[in-house]
């Protein structure tokens, strides 16, 4: 479908996936260290020619995005991104659709077509800037702020409690749920490539500073003394462990999942839950997508879950093929002409 | 068998018949097989459905009515008749409900079974009206509808509920027989219609004979009628509604410019059988989405429209509404899609089924910012073909969303269509950009249309967005000069599409007293009215407006050469509104707004006291 | 805040709540059970006067439901019955606000809404007819219709997969979620207690039949033969055990839900997973959500889930007391001239 | 300091300044200190902020660059000023973007140091202009704001940063030397907004007075300027925006009618600052809802609504165009609600941050089917607070929603504000229907509005909803005969609010040559182009829009009283439509699309045009 003349894939550099557009956001917006971890890692995760990128977003900074990429781009309408790119991604399955989004783009006014994506399992993938703050109009709270902020609109405390966009996902049956963070390059760069390798829906959340509205938001997961302390980085198949000296980790208890301390002999490795992103149910996404609802336990990073189903875009494709092959390809003519006809003369 | 008596034929020129009964009577079906056949025999013919919103209201009450109006001739006709000569009344609600609608001295053939207690009273009737004169002005016929039909299918393994379904198919033998018309047609669309269910086949081929039979042997009727078949061009024709001439259209849209159809789209009446029509063309490669939302219908086919398809999206009013702010982002990007509006009563939720043509005004100026689109109509059923071929030429060709506008009538109404050959439709040429040299992508053709270079295209990598672009590079501009020329070059390029439509056409004189100006589903009652007024020796002529938005060059000069100009339409004059504000006319107005046709004879009247005839000024 | 002059509560009974319309849902649709159930149960159900309960709908055949109601009834557009009834309810907290929905009015367009009402814990009852179709546009599939559904849109079979109702509304973090079936009038009565007896936003989806569209989409819930093999009515503290003679049970293996005989002695009932409606975290409400994603499993019907957090609208409520009392009583000439002013004279 | 000459004080009737620089140099900050305490040493004044959709561009570039301007003067004033006398450019891409905005012969003020390689680079300039003749034509001072700022603020516990980001607040020291304006309003404010961080209080004063300093003893300041008192009105006044001003006056609106404020919102760029405003006033019982999205925002009103609040909904463009189903909801069921509508450029996303005029016809028409609405525009910052309550007044009474378009710049300019006290603003009567005794949802008053029976009122429990009602009982109605007739009277309900609004009231001859006709926003412009032409001895009358659907009833007769009639818009003739369809009137248009106000220079010279002098036709 992809209209190439050429067909080999060069090896592209970084600055390939750099447009000629000057970048404007804030100076020290986390959003330039998501466009420098895509940027650096396009040339590996993109197994096509580049004509056949596609990066759509909704209205926000993080909205922004597809005018800094060197690839084809579409800014559209605050909230229709994840359909915007759908369109496009059923329309032509051979293109690689990235959608880039905020908070409040995806699940605000966005939600419905963000779970319908999900649901449908459209090979898109989503990549959302979640700075929990409304940052292009000029920081209102977000449906990922924290109950009792304090906004311009909410001057004396929000009252509506925030999403929590991976359990959101999961509810909605997205075939793969990752997040990582701003401020750690490496392991945003890992999970670009991993997103970009799902054949389906991805969804990667990004905690994302906006230092101009919401500066720190994730301070506890990024400052040097407590990131260790309150990140768990999950790693397929491998116990979780955590904590500055690695001497922390996550044990089952029934259903819940509790900290132990593996340092003082009573536990060992050996006793913590083993991270299984391939996990039939999405009962072990969902216990770790609420891991931090309790304020003792670490925030997860990394690939919640994988598993895949049928694309609707490959669904839609296939249908159109298996069609085809039984009725042949049309005939207008015969369409035209069929059903109850007469003839005049 | 063999006494009965010979029945008088008595030649028409047209008939107008109405079927009605309860919603799960099958009176849709009954009207749609009578229009098939009598379309196969070579009538021209012209039909209303007109149905509740409700999906089966409980037996016996009023709002549960269903009713089919088909007017059929022998001769050219435009409308599914002001009245029906005949009406076959399932039950009493059925007359009740419908009784204002037929002509004085017409026939009634009525279900007598069903004038029991029970239904007389859900129908409100404190008499059995068959028993009072109520009736007297009409031919009644009773017939025992259900008991004949139970009596024809005796023995059948059918449970009493199941035999009592087919008794539509006894009434429409019954008219089969009245009308002279074969059974033949019915009888194979039962055959395949119930492949699964022998059973069925049976019982409703039965029913069907026995309707018709009855006829020929009892004495109750004693005439029959003939109408011959009408002098149409030489063709093959087949009976077709709006909707599907409108899929069929942007089918064959989709064949003649080389791209692959995709249709985003969330299912609202009277506009979702376009959805379901056009699902079924897979094998063309027709992709058909049922998105989320309206919002996500008409949102994913921009998206597939950047991706280099045909893209379409269709709807009924509250659904344009909801498109509203998406229709602007095509505007802004130039991208190509086809919004269908199938009007129907509003405002909000206002008549779901009922026909109207007051999102006019919507679909012009319904948006924020100067956001100017492309307005078409359709005019009859088959007419939707030729304008959905035509809104997906403009689309592709000036880069711009079009919007076109049919209704509820047009939709659901049916007349015969000569089939075009597939030679016979224009090809519609579309070059995608391919050469990256000197390409910039807000540059501008002849046309002022910028150019297609779709995703996969090597080398013309480009954003798009809803923020203002600078002229030629498409970059983002907050420059306030470029703006204005922005602003007023996506004006004139809709503008210009005036000089790529025909002329407004006349029909009759090309100047004088009167001209009857219209738009949409109108146009039949329109040229009935104008038809007749002409009989009558008043000097009125017609015309019916295709392009709405931009009109047609002459369209001033046409108008000029009346005294008086008429607009009617079923909204409280939109069409007026914009003719007046274009050309500073004055115009006169015909607004009646019942969710239903207007009638030919509102129109004489008003065209006859605007003559100064009738009961004049 | 409700203007009550009266302010006992009369008793009740079930024709108080039958307006004077007449009900014009086809013959044998499930509609009329719902109808019935809350009818005989809302002069229990309804703790306040009948002024005080509204019921709210969007579009469909169920959203009908309102007018055959003799309450107050606004019957919406589509989609948007949730946020209707939301802006009641913050309105008037002192209303009883219910929400009369369909499967494409709630989770096609309207999803967006309801995942939104979830989060805030808005006070509002949402009733879900789910009839897996789309009734009142005559029969096109749904949300919640099964994975290549033959309906008049999809000729061929759709290629999507559906929502599951319960696990988006534990995914929005929805404080109550239940589930019941129409031709069980006397469980449905229990939930319609429980679910007006919740204080925040209350979930209830209705399995309901639509004879016309899709006739039979739950009837190895309702057929004899097959409804007590495939249903699991959940008991709050109270082991789970189904099947014709109450012979099989539910174990816990791990995270994963596995069918038990408890007949042969193997297994007796105090090795089975007990329900817990309160459980603190959704993880065991999400397993018993996907149980019957395994055909093998039971689908369970009675209370998924339960807990309190301060609802949206009493949040509101408690902050303009809260800024009252902090800052007085507003007054009007205080702010009007309030700020930088001067004076000309 | 002892030695600094004495500097001359030159009398100025009116002065324009304006401040630019990067978005992170807080020029809107500085822009609004000064116009605060301009206005409260007793000018009139009139602002322009002009800021880019980027929230923090990188410094230096042009497309970052954020500007304030100001008009202030010792007479009654209406425009932000079509051209600067004095331009405060701290850096090379602020004067290159303002430069073309700057009187000739004007004063430019630029911070020297900023133009170091980097920046002019930045900003594209090959040479630094500020040593070629480029600016010959201006008097420029060169001022190295960045290390006058460090120096006055040696010593500080503040990073080189934070030193840097006060030197905005050195820059409005010098300008209040220039103009004559005393530190104490700035230095209040500034201890009061850093209450919590001494050390910027001392820092930010510091820089404040280091500026005014400097002016005293530099040489290079030969001239001080004093602008007098301007004799207005005797009263309290405050500064107020268009946004602020507009939330000040739904809440009076709340007050007066008794009714607590319910706004459901989502954000917007230009109109977010509404619901930010309104949800301080919680102590008021007023209930802000950010809503999920408008479609939200707007239904969860019109529930509030039902509810029996006074249900608002603010929002810009695009967010109108989503709102527009519910709005038909509303006029379905006829409940009251004002939907707000601050205007910026479009079509789609278009320009955020800039103004227009262009969603007038997309309030008056754009819905499906006939769902007419009362649309309302305020013409002044101030004036929103009055356009407010009279919204709210209309929709009150007539049950029915009122949309009120404001525009960006209405929104965030401001003007002098002379404060009503609260018994000078009349009460809004409301009257809830409590009595069951012939209660029927649909009857209607004399304004022929339905009565407002609220959810928890006893014995009135009825059903209202967005299909067509039967007139009176309210019930479910497909009757045609009906729907014809609410069409008719929802139609007729709003036109009757003519016979309750004021006259169009002309400034000017009662009849001449020249009518200048305009809605919104360009009132002020409109008005200082009519006095010039007026003092130019050219015979021109103004009249302004506040009610544009229904319009008032003199309308036509005020047209007709002119031999021409002027209408400038800044979109391509909405109004100009609206009136010609209405009327038949030729109309002269003048469409300039810009994404800022008309200029004043404008409309005069299409005045001098139409009048026959100038360059005429
Ligand atoms: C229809 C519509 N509604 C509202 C807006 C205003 N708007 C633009 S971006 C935005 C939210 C931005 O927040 P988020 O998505 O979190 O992105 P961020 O700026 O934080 O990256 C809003 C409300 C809009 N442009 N269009
Ligand atoms: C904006 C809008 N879009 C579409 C429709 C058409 N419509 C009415 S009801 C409905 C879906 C009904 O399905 P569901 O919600 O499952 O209710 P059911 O009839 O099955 O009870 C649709 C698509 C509409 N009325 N308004
Ligand atoms: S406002 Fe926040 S999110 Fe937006 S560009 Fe600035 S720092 Fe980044
Ligand atoms: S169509 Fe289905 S859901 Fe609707 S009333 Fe009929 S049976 Fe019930
Ligand atoms: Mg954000
Ligand atoms: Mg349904």
């Amino acid at each position: 479908m992809a209209n190439n003349t050429e067909t080999t894939t060069p090896k592209y550099k970084a600055k390939d996936f750099s447009s000629d557009q000057d970048v404007r956001w804030c100076p020290g917006c986390g959003d330039y260290s998501i466009l420098a971890q895509v940027q650096r890692t396009f040339p590996e995760v993109i197994e096509t020619r580049k004509e056949n990128v596609v990066w759509i977003s909704g209205i926000g900074c993080s909205s922004r995005f597809p005018y800094y990429m060197d690839t084809y781009g579409f800014h559209g309408i605050h909230g229709r991104a994840p359909i915007l790119a759908s369109g496009v991604k059923i329309a032509n399955p051979d293109l690689s659709v990235w959608v880039a989004t905020g908070d409040g783009d995806l699940l605000s006014i966005g939600g419905n077509h963000f779970i319908h994506a999900c649901r449908k399992n459209v090979d898109i993938k989503v990549v959302l800037f979640n700075n929990r703050i409304y940052g292009l109009t000029k920081g209102q709270y977000s449906p990922t702020s924290e109950k009792g902020k304090v906004t311009k609109t909410t001057p004396f405390g929000s009252v509506d409690y925030p999403f929590n966009p991976i359990s959101l996902s999961l509810g909605s049956d997205a075939t793969f749920v990752a997040r990582s963070i701003d401020r750690n390059p490496k392991h945003m760069q890992e999970m670009i490539k991993r997103t970009g390798a799902h054949k389906g829906l991805a969804f990667l959340e990004i905690f994302q500073n906006c230092n101009i509205f919401n500066d720190g938001a994730f301070s506890v997961l990024t400052e040097k003394d407590t990131k260790d302390d309150h990140t768990l980085f999950l790693e397929n198949d491998k116990p979780m462990v955590f904590g500055k000296n690695q001497d922390k980790g996550i044990k089952l208890d029934g259903l819940k999942p509790i900290v132990v301390d593996i340092s003082n002999g009573k536990y060992s490795k050996d006793d913590l839950w083993v991270h299984n992103e391939f996990s039939v149910s999405p009962t072990h996404a969902i216990i770790l997508a609420h891991l931090d609802d309790n304020k003792d336990l670490p925030t997860p990073v990394g690939v919640f879950r994988q598993y895949f189903k049928e694309t609707y875009d490959g669904g839609i494709a296939n249908q159109i093929k298996y069609v085809k092959e039984k009725k042949g390809e049309g005939d207008l003519e015969k369409v035209l002409f069929g059903g109850n006809t007469w003839e005049v003369d | 068998m063999t006494h009965v008596k010979e029945k008088d034929f008595q030649q028409l020129s047209d008939v107008t018949v109405r079927f009605a009964g309860d919603s799960g009577d099958g009176m849709q079906l009954t009207g749609t097989q009578f229009s098939d056949t009598t379309a196969w025999i070579g009538n021209d013919l012209n039909t209303l459905p007109d149905y509740p919103a409700e999906i089966r209201a409980p037996a016996g009450t009023l709002y549960g009515v269903s009713g089919f109006q088909l007017h059929f001739s022998s001769t050219d006709i435009h409308t599914p008749g002001d009245t029906a000569d005949v009406l076959v009344a399932m039950n009493p609600a059925a007359l009740k409900k419908n009784l204002p609608d037929i002509k004085n001295d017409g026939t009634i053939i009525v279900n007598s079974d069903a004038f029991d207690v029970k239904n007389l009273k859900l129908a409100n009737y404190d008499n059995n009206p068959l028993d009072d004169d109520s009736l007297s002005g009409y031919h009644v016929f009773e017939v025992p509808i259900t008991s004949l039909t139970a009596n024809a299918l005796e023995g059948l393994p059918l449970s009493p509920k199941e035999v009592s379904r087919c008794k539509n198919f006894f009434a429409l033998g019954l008219m089969y027989w009245l009308y002279d018309r074969p059974l033949q047609n019915t009888e194979e669309w039962i055959k395949s219609k119930f492949k699964k269910k022998p059973e069925y086949v049976e019982a409703n081929s039965k029913a069907l004979q026995a309707g018709h039979k009855f006829g020929e042997m009892t004495e109750i009727f004693t005439t029959r009628y003939k109408v011959e078949p009408a002098k149409l061009p030489k063709g093959i024709y087949k009976n077709i509604s709006g909707n599907e001439a409108t899929a069929l259209g942007f089918l064959a849209a989709s064949v003649k410019s080389g791209l692959p159809l995709f249709l985003g789209s969330y299912p609202i009446t009277p506009a979702s059988e376009i959805l379901q029509f056009i699902s079924n063309y897979k094998n063309f490669g027709a992709k058909t989405f049922q998105a989320e939302d309206e919002i996500a219908g008409i949102t994913s086919a921009i998206g597939a429209s950047f991706a280099g398809h045909l893209a379409i999206t269709t709807t009924s009013g509250p659904g344009l509404a909801l498109k509203t702010e998406a229709i602007g982002l095509a505007v802004m990007t130039e991208l190509p899609i086809v919004v269908i509006n199938v009007q129907r009563g509003g405002p909000s939720t206002g008549l779901p089924t009922k026909t109207e043509q007051a999102d006019l005004l919507q679909a012009v100026y319904g948006r924020n910012g100067e956001a100017p689109v492309c307005v078409l109509a359709a005019r009859t059923p088959r007419d939707c073909f030729n304008m959905a071929i035509e809104a997906s030429r403009i689309a592709l060709k000036y880069m711009t969303p079009v919007i076109l506008l049919t209704d509820g009538y047009l939709a659901n109404g049916s007349e015969p269509w000569r089939i075009p050959h597939v030679d016979e439709i224009t090809e519609i040429k579309v070059d995608f950009r391919k050469d990256p040299e000197g390409f910039y992508p807000y540059s501008r053709d002849e046309n002022l249309a910028r150019p297609w270079a779709i995703p996969g295209t090597p080398n013309l990598e480009h954003r798009i967005g809803g923020l203002e672009k600078s002229n030629i590079y498409g970059n983002v501009s907050y420059d306030p000069d470029n703006h204005d020329k922005m602003v007023k070059l996506r004006t004139q390029k809709v503008k210009n599409i005036r000089n790529d439509i025909p002329d407004l056409k006349i029909d009759g004189e090309q100047s004088g007293e009167l001209l009857v100006l219209g738009w949409g589903g109108t146009y039949g009652t329109i040229k009935e009215a104008v038809a007749k007024a002409n009989n009558a020796g008043l000097n009125v002529s017609q015309a019916h407006l295709h392009y709405i938005n931009p009109l047609p060059k002459n369209t001033e000069a046409v108008l000029n050469n009346y005294k008086k100009v008429l607009i009617p339409e079923i909204n409280l004059g939109q069409l007026a509104r914009l003719i007046r504000g274009e050309f500073l006319i004055r115009v006169e107005q015909l607004n009646i707004v019942r969710g239903l046709p207007l009638k030919v004879n509102d129109i004489l009247e008003k065209i006859t006291e605007l003559l100064g005839g009738g009961n004049g000024k």
